[in-house]
């Protein structure tokens, strides 16, 4: 197994873990948490993609750049959504989502 | 199997198992600190992968400003609770059968994409005398890709404004965080504000020629204010609202502004000219940084609940 | 030598994953809160590490900045816990 | 092997030491306040001895200034983290055993 391959799978079982929280969770803290390691798993293989294991040339910078910006995204948008869940607490006292209908 | 590659497998193990842990710990404030490791641990892989820019913005960030905001969060939102329900539209077996079928496709699919073998490498290093800078990151961000950097300050900008028009009536940032923290808290962050303070004008000035640049250096910014909003004396609160606003807005417009000079001058939009490029980036860096810095750190000081104050002290 | 530094960079991420059972047992948050701390310096002796066996620039800035803001989780668990609600 | 090099892999040896006895402390130990004890130990030493250890090898007067600083910074954090949560957890009272 290759470097690319350790770091490919792990990218992979992050994606895993994250769309499985996020769909199974119920706690909305835990389910932002979730999206922000599927985050993390998407950054992961970007980042892989632009990986060198040898050559002259380093790695590639341009999924670095991409993934720089989508990480400062990353962190404005959840925080976001954790003020918007923070709101939903303090009107209702939920920490999740209702369901109707959905049972 | 060489050293190297145990470390990544030991890496790559310690990630995947802090993430598990982290949505699935049965104590909601248990997951919260092991997500805290989480983006520890990432930067640790940005290192590996060479990519010490991302690592220096994931250390900032994780380190500041994310573990501050979900710790606050958790404290609302039931810290202690041992609860984790579920949702149980499927049945166990099918809901695991899904999961690893999702995974068994994600890594089927990144296995077969080989490392990347285009030349984008190559023709970024061609251009960068051009663009004035040396560091290639950097060179990609305000030059060749300038109108995404562009926009991410945008989307960092209508993120601030989201979570200001959320704010609950009346709540300020000074009435957030009333304790008495211990002098030795107090004593800690007078030698260490001066020190993020230089280490952002560091990263900044550091960043057109090794890694760093306007979002590390906001960020670590950043991560200084929410130190300070913790000890009950938020920097911004000094500022009137109107000079807050601007100071959200001043990367965004000076981005755009430098960006038309550049046009004025016979090129295409963030097409500086290559005399110009090496002042011209550090002018659009510098203004980043202080928008990215009021952003992030407005996300934590701003971002509490309505009625917080009257909740009572019992956590 | 870069063997030796990896080498141990290695048993110091096994002992990371190892440590993460503190958090997870608590049984109070202060245990949690701990634990969490000493991998934030675990993790800086591993960048230590790491930025010489790969001779990378950078490296020790990442560790720069964690230390810088080492304190930072645990003061905001301390004041969120608390620093609240004290009556107006 | 030179005289560098040696005391390089002793204090590293030793570093790694002081970190396995932290970890094994905080996952050991029967309550708050000694778990307290044993990452100070890790935090402290163990760092400040894998500093020292790459003080040997450093090649720039800059990095080996880097390296000092990162320990100074982490002594003051890990300082006050540690009296924070030492405060906390007497005045929370939880003294019960793990």
């Amino acid at each position: 197994m290759t470097t690319f391959g350790i770091y490919a799978v792990g990218a992979a079982l992050l994606l895993t873990i994250g769309i499985r929280g996020a769909l199974r969770r119920k706690h909305l803290l835990r389910r932002i948490l979730a999206l922000n390691i599927i985050g993390g798993g998407a950054f992961l293989f970007l980042v892989l993609l632009g990986y060198r294991e040898s050559g002259e040339a380093g790695p590639d910078p341009v999924p670095q750049a991409l993934v720089l910006t989508g990480i400062v995204v990353a962190v404005s948008i959840s925080s976001f959504a954790i003020v918007i869940a923070r709101r939903l607490n303090a009107r209702t006292g939920r920490t999740e989502l209702p369901e109707e209908g959905l049972d | 199997m060489t050293l190297e590659m145990l470390f990544d497998m030991a890496l790559v193990g310690a990630v995947v198992v802090a993430a598990a842990y982290a949505i699935n710990a049965p104590v909601l404030i248990a997951g919260v600190f092991v997500y805290i490791v989480f983006g520890v641990l990432l930067s640790l892989v940005w290192v590996r992968l060479g990519a010490p820019d991302l690592a220096i913005a994931e250390a900032a960030i994780g380190a500041g400003i994310t573990g501050a905001i979900v710790l606050d969060a958790a404290r609302q939102m039931g810290m202690e609770r041992r609860r984790n329900p579920r949702l149980r539209r499927w049945p166990g077996w099918l809901s695991w059968a899904a999961t690893a079928a999702v995974g068994v496709i994600f890594a089927g699919v990144f296995l077969t994409v080989s490392e990347g073998r285009g030349d984008l490498p190559q023709r970024v290093q061609a251009e960068l005398p051009r663009v004035g800078v040396e560091n290639e990151v950097t060179a990609v961000l305000l030059s060749y890709r300038g109108y995404d950097t562009w926009f991410e300050v945008g989307v960092l900008l209508v993120a601030a404004l989201g979570v200001l028009a959320l704010r609950a009536p009346g709540e300020s940032p000074a009435r957030r965080f009333r304790w008495d923290p211990p002098a030795v808290a107090d004593g800690a962050a007078d030698m260490l504000v001066p020190g993020g303070i230089l280490m952002a004008g560091y990263l900044l000035w550091q960043g057109s020629r090794g890694p760093g640049g306007a979002f590390q250096a906001g960020a670590v910014l950043a991560a200084i204010a929410v130190l300070l909003t913790l000890l009950g004396r938020p920097p911004i609160a000094r500022v009137s609202d109107r000079a807050r606003d601007a100071l959200l807005v001043v990367g965004f417009a000076d981005f755009l502004l430098v960006g038309l000079v550049a046009v004025t001058l016979g090129g295409a939009l963030f097409e500086y000219p290559p005399a110009w490029a090496a002042p011209m980036i550090l002018v659009i860096e510098s203004a980043v940084a202080v928008s990215v810095a009021v952003t992030l750190s407005l996300l934590f000081a701003a971002g509490g609940a309505a009625g917080d104050a009257s909740e009572g002290g019992v956590p | 030598m870069s063997q030796l530094f990896l080498g141990v960079a290695l048993l110091l991420v096994l002992l990371l994953v190892g440590g993460l059972a503190r958090v997870l047992q608590g049984p109070t948050p202060h245990d949690r809160l701990l634990a969490a701390q000493l991998f934030g310096t675990t993790a800086i002796a591993i960048l230590l590490l790491l930025a010489e066996s790969s001779g990378a620039a950078g490296v020790l800035d990442v560790a720069l900045v964690l230390s810088l803001l080492a304190m930072v989780s645990v003061v905001a668990f301390i004041s969120c816990s608390r620093g609240r609600g004290a009556p107006e | 092997m030179s005289p560098r090099d040696l005391a390089t892999v002793l204090l590293l040896l030793l570093a790694a030491f002081f970190f396995v006895a932290g970890v094994l402390g905080i996952v050991r130990f029967p309550d708050t306040l000694t778990r307290l004890h044993a990452v100070t130990k890790a935090d402290n030493v163990g760092l400040g001895l894998v500093v020292f250890a790459l003080l040997f090898q450093a090649d720039s007067f800059l990095a080996g200034a880097k390296l000092v600083l990162i320990w100074i910074l982490v002594l003051i954090a890990s300082a006050t983290s540690c009296y924070l949560i030492a405060g906390a957890s007497l005045l929370d009272g939880d003294e019960e055993s793990g």
